[in-house]
C-alpha cells in the first residue's frame, strides 16, 4: 500500500498544481479565490516531505507495509495542517490523520484498508467542521464516496472496483453540490447565491480520489 | 462605460509568493522600535515581549487585511500576529510558534475572526500548547450581513475585530488576569455590530483576477473582509443613503437608542481615500445624531481591508465608561497610537 | 485586459460639490478634540487655537490629498489648513481668514507647496495681512522628477510637505520665534527630495473621468500630486525596480552617501494598500542598506494623497540630532500622533 | 462701457459653463483637469454679484461711466481673486483689477480704453506670473490679442474692429500654443510631453475675447 500511496500523492500534487486555477475560480464565485492555490501549496509540500525522506524502497512484509502506510498518512495529514492553512488545511489534514489511524488498526485487504480509511476521513472532517452531507462542502463528495466504496467492497469488488465506485461516487457529489445552499463555510455568507456553483472543497476531493481511482486501475 | 473594478493586476511585488513575507520584512525594517519578525513562522512580535507578568494577546488570520493584524502590535495592543498567504488563514504551526514567544506566565488569548478556517487552525494551536500554555480564546463575530447564523458558519469577525484588540490589549497592559482581558473582549464583542459594502472587487495576487465582477453603476452590500462577494447588489447611490445601509441594520440589532453613546468606526476597503471615508463619517455621524445616538469616540481610516477594495464598513461599538477608559489608555502600534 | 484604472467614477459622495464641505464636517464630527471647521471658509482649525504666544503654521491647498493638509491640524503640527476644491488651490480670503483666526501674537509661517496657484494665491494672501500680522512664508519644492527648473515653474511641493509640517510644528510648539520655526522649515525642504509614480490615475470628481489613460501594463512615472501626468512611461516592474527608480534620483540629488541617516517616508497615493506600501518600504530599506544609508526614522502609509490613485512616492529627509529631536516630539493630530 | 461690460460678463459666463467641460479636457491632458470648473465658478460668482447688486441702470455722463466701468472691472476682479483658486484666479483676478487701473484714469475712447485696459491686464499677469509669451499660457492668446488691438486702433478702428482684431489675434494665439513646449505652470513638468495640447488658459482667454467681439459686433 505505502508505495502505491506514494504514487498517489506525487501524481495528485500534479494534478492539483494544473487544476488549482480552475479550483481557485470556483472558490472566487462562492469564497475568497484561494482553494486550488491552498491546495496545491499543501501537496507540493507533501512531495517535497517524500523528496527529502529516505523512504525504503519497498517494505515488504505486510506489517511493515501497514506501518509504513499509516505513517505516510500521517505524515501527509500534518504536512497539510502546517501548510495549507485556511478551512481546507485542518479539514483535510485531519482526514489524512483519521485515515492513518483506521488503517494503523490492520485491514483484510488493501480494498478494506481503503474503505475504513475513507470512512474515518469523513467522520474525521464532520467532527471537526460541524458539518455533514447536504451542506454544499467537501462532505458532498467524501460521504457518498465512502458510502460507494463500502457497498462496492461488500459487493465482493476489488481494489479498483472499489476506488473507482468512490471517485465515481465523489465526483457525482461534487456536481450534485452545484443546486445546494452552502450552509457550512464561506460560502453560507452568500445565502441563495451560493446556489449555482460548484463547491471547490468537493471538486478537489473528486480530483483526488480520480487520480487514486486511475492509478489503482493500471495494471 | 467600463467597470472601475481593477482588472489588470498592478501591484508593488516583487514575486507574488514574497509579497506576505517582504512586506513583513518592511514592517520590522520601518518600525524596529515596536516590532520584530519571527521571518520562518512569519510572525509579528512585540519588540520588546515576551513581557513579563502580562496576559499576551494573540491574532491573526490571512494577509490582505493591513494594518490588521500585524500594524496593531506593540504596547497596549497584540504581542503577536500571525500572518497567513493572502485571505488565507495561518497554520496552527504560526500560531503555536506566536503563543510560545509571548508567553509571560500570566497566559495568552487568542484573538480570532469567525471564519472556519482561522477557527479550526487557531483551536489546532490551542491543543498543541495545551497543558503548557493557559490559552482562552475570544472569537469575534459581528457581522449584521450575516443574518441566521442556524444557516450559515455564522456571523463574520470584522470592524470590531480592530476594537477588541485595542480594547482587551489596554486591560491586559492594566494587569487585568487572562479570565479579565478575556472577558473584556467577549464584552466588546458583543456590544458592537459592523457591515460593509463594495465600489470594487479586488485581486487576490496569487489568482491574478478579481474575485468579483460589479458593473460601473453596481455596489456589493454585505461584503465580508475577502473579496468574497456580499449579500446583495444595489445601484450605487449617494453616500448618506449607502450609510444608511449599514448603520440601519447595526442600529436596530445593537438595540441602540436615544441617549446611547458609542464609538464609532468608519473603516475604508483599502482603495477609498480619505477624503471620502470623511465624507461617509459625516454621514453616519448624521443619521445617528437624528436618532439621539451620540458619538464619544471615532476611528476613520483603512484599518481592516481588502487589499486594494473600494468601500467602506461600519462598526459601532456601544460604550461605557470603562471602555471609554481602556480605548484612551496607550498604545504605540504602527498602525494605532496615542497616549505615550 | 482592460487598464485598472477607474474608468467609472465610483466615490463615496453625495453631490460632487458638496463632497470638500462634507467631509470637512466629517473631520471635525469625528475629531471635535482636536479641530474645529471654519464651514464658510473651508478652514480647518485647533481646536484649542489660537495659542497665544506660539508660532502658528497655516498650510493649505487643493483638496484630494487627505489627510493633508487638514489632517494634520493639531498640537505639534499646524494651526490651520485651508481647504481648496479637489486640486484646486484656495483662495486668498480662506488663507487671510486662517492666518486671522491662528494668530497668537508670536507671527504666522505659511507652509506652501510650489504650484503657480498655491504660491500666488499666499501671496496675496499675505498682503492681505501685510502690516498687522507678521506672515513669513516657506515654499517646499521636493520633487526631483522635476529636473530644469529653469525650464518649469520649479519642482513641485510633495512628501516633504508633510516633514516640514511634522518638524517645524515641533519647533513652534516648542517656543520658536517665527525666524526660527522658519528657518526649520527651510532646512527640513533643503534636506528632503521626493519622487513618485502612478499605477493607475484618478477621478477629479467634477470631472467624472480620469486625468490620464494608462495602460494594463503601464506606470506613469515621476507624477506629481493632482493626477496630473508625469515626466515618463514605464512597462510595470517589480517594486524592487520601481523603487529603484524612485530612490536613485533622490539619493544622488541630495547627494547622500555611506555613513548618512535619514528619515524615509513611503507614501500611499490612495488607492494602494498597507501590505504593498510596507512592500515597498522593504525595497527602499534594501537598496538604501545597500549603499550604507541608515534609516533612523520612518514613515509608512498615504498621508499625501492623490484621491484615489494608486502608486506611492519616496520621500528621503537627511537627518541631523536637531530634526530627529523635533520629528519625535509629541504630535497630535487626526492623521499623525504619538508622544501625547 | 459699464452696461456693455455687464452685458459681456453675463454672456461670458453662459459661455465658459457651455465650454467647461472642453477646457477641463484640455487641463486634463496637461494639467489637473480643472480649468473649465474654476473659470465656470468664477465667473458664476460675477454674474451673482451683478445679480445682487443695485447697479445704477445708466450712468449717463462720460466720468460716471468710466468709475463705473473701473469699479466694475475691479468687482470681477476681485470676485474671480475670491472665487477661482488654482493658477488662474489670481492671474485673471489681477488682469482685471489692473485694467480697471487702466480704464480709471479715463480714455479718449472706448476702443482706446479697450486697448489700455487689455495691455495692461497681460501686463499684470506675466508680472505676477513671472511668465512671457512662448511659455503655453494664458499670456500667448493676451499678449498677441493686445497687440492687434493696439495696431487696429492706431490704423483708425472702430471698438468693433479693435475687439475683433483682439478676438482673431488671441484665437490664433491659443493655436499657436499647440506646439509649444510649457515652461510655465502645471504643464511645465511634462517637459517634451506638454507638446501637441493646447493651453487651457490661452483658450479660456480666447474664448472670453471672442464672446466679447460678438456682442460689440452687434448694433
Ligand atoms: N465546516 C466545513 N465542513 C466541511 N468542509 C468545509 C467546511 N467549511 C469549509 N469547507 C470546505 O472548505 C472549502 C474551502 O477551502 P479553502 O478555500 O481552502 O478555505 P477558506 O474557505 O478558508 O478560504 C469549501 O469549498 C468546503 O468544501
Ligand atoms: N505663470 C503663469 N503665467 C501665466 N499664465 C499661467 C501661469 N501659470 C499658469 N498659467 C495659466 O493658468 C492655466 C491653468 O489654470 P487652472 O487650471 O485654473 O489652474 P491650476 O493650474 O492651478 O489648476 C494654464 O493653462 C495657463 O494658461
Ligand atoms: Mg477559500
Ligand atoms: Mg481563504
Ligand atoms: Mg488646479
Ligand atoms: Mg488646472
Amino acid at each position: 500500500m505505502h508505495d502505491a500511496l506514494v504514487a498517489w500523492l506525487r501524481v495528485a500534487a500534479g494534478r492539483l498544481h494544473a487544476e488549482a486555477p480552475a479550483l481557485t475560480a470556483l472558490d472566487q464565485a462562492i469564497g475568497d479565490g484561494d482553494h486550488g492555490i491552498n491546495m496545491d501549496r499543501g501537496f507540493s509540500a507533501i512531495v517535497a516531505k517524500l523528496d527529502g525522506q529516505e523512504v525504503p524502497a519497498g517494505s515488504d512484509p505486510a506489517a511493515d507495509d501497514t506501518t509504513a502506510t499509516a505513517d505516510l498518512l500521517r505524515l501527509a495529514g500534518k504536512t497539510l495542517i502546517s501548510t495549507v492553512g485556511g478551512a481546507a488545511g485542518p479539514l483535510y489534514g485531519t482526514a489524512f490523520l483519521r485515515a492513518a489511524g483506521a488503517v494503523a488498526g490492520g485491514q483484510p485487504s488493501t480494498a478494506a484498508a481503503f474503505v475504513t480509511g475513507l470512512e474515518a476521513a469523513a467522520a474525521g472532517i464532520g467532527a471537526l467542521g460541524k458539518s455533514t452531507t447536504g451542506e454544499k462542502t467537501m462532505l458532498d463528495a467524501i460521504v457518498p464516496a465512502a458510502g460507494a466504496a463500502r457497498a462496492a467492497l461488500e459487493a465482493g469488488g476489488d481494489v479498483a472496483r472499489v476506488i473507482a465506485a468512490a471517485a465515481d461516487a465523489a465526483e457525482a457529489g461534487a456536481l450534485a453540490t452545484v443546486p445546494m445552499l452552502a450552509t457550512k463555510g464561506r460560502a453560507s455568507y452568500l445565502g441563495e447565491r451560493s446556489i449555482g456553483h460548484r463547491d471547490p472543497g468537493a471538486s478537489s476531493a473528486a480530483i483526488l480520489l480520480r487520480v487514486l481511482a486511475d492509478s489503482t486501475a493500471r495494471p | 462605460m467600463a467597470t472601475n473594478a481593477p482588472v489588470a493586476m498592478k501591484k508593488l511585488v516583487n514575486r507574488v509568493e514574497d509579497l506576505v513575507p517582504e512586506s513583513l520584512a518592511g514592517l520590522q525594517a520601518a518600525h524596529p522600535d515596536i516590532v520584530r519578525i519571527d521571518a520562518p513562522n512569519q510572525v509579528v512580535l512585540r519588540a520588546d515581549g515576551p513581557v513579563q507578568g502580562k496576559v499576551a494577546l494573540v491574532s491573526g488570520g490571512g494577509s490582505g487585511h493591513e494594518p490588521l493584524h500585524g500594524g496593531f502590535v506593540g504596547l497596549g495592543m497584540l504581542d503577536a500576529a500571525c500572518a497567513g498567504n493572502v485571505f488565507t488563514s495561518p497554520v496552527p504551526d504560526q500560531m503555536e510558534a506566536a503563543t510560545r514567544a509571548v508567553d509571560g506566565g500570566a497566559g495568552v488569548l487568542h484573538i480570532v475572526k469567525n471564519y472556519t478556517g482561522d477557527v479550526l487552525n487557531f483551536q489546532m494551536a490551542a491543543e498543541l500548547v495545551a497543558g503548557e500554555i493557559e490559552v482562552s480564546s475570544v472569537v469575534t463575530n459581528d457581522d449584521v450581513a450575516v443574518q441566521d447564523s442556524l444557516y450559515t458558519a455564522g456571523r463574520r469577525g470584522v470592524g470590531v475585530t480592530v476594537l477588541v484588540e485595542k480594547i482587551a490589549g489596554a486591560k491586559a497592559e492594566a494587569g487585568g488576569s487572562l479570565a479579565e482581558v478575556t472577558a473584556t473582549a467577549v464584552k466588546v464583542n458583543a456590544a458592537g455590530r459592523s457591515m460593509g459594502l463594495a465600489l470594487t472587487s479586488c485581486i487576490v495576487p496569487a489568482a491574478g483576477t478579481p474575485t468579483f465582477e460589479l458593473g460601473p453603476d453596481e455596489v456589493e452590500v454585505g461584503i465580508g473582509i475577502h473579496g468574497e462577494p456580499g449579500r446583495r447588489r444595489e445601484k450605487l447611490a449617494p453616500v448618506d443613503d449607502m450609510a444608511e445601509w449599514l448603520v440601519s441594520p447595526i442600529v436596530s440589532d445593537l438595540g441602540l437608542s436615544r441617549g446611547d453613546a458609542v464609538l464609532a468606526f468608519v473603516n475604508g476597503m483599502g482603495g477609498t481615500p480619505l477624503i471620502e471615508l470623511y465624507a461617509a463619517f459625516n454621514s453616519v455621524s448624521r443619521i445617528l445624531g437624528g436618532q439621539g445616538i451620540s458619538i464619544a469616540r471615532s476611528l476613520v481610516g483603512p484599518y481592516i481591508t481588502s487589499l486594494e477594495m473600494a468601500g467602506f464598513s461600519v462598526t459601532l461599538l456601544r460604550l461605557d465608561d470603562e471602555l471609554v477608559r481602556l480605548w484612551d489608555a496607550p498604545v504605540h502600534t504602527p498602525a494605532l497610537r496615542w497616549g505615550v
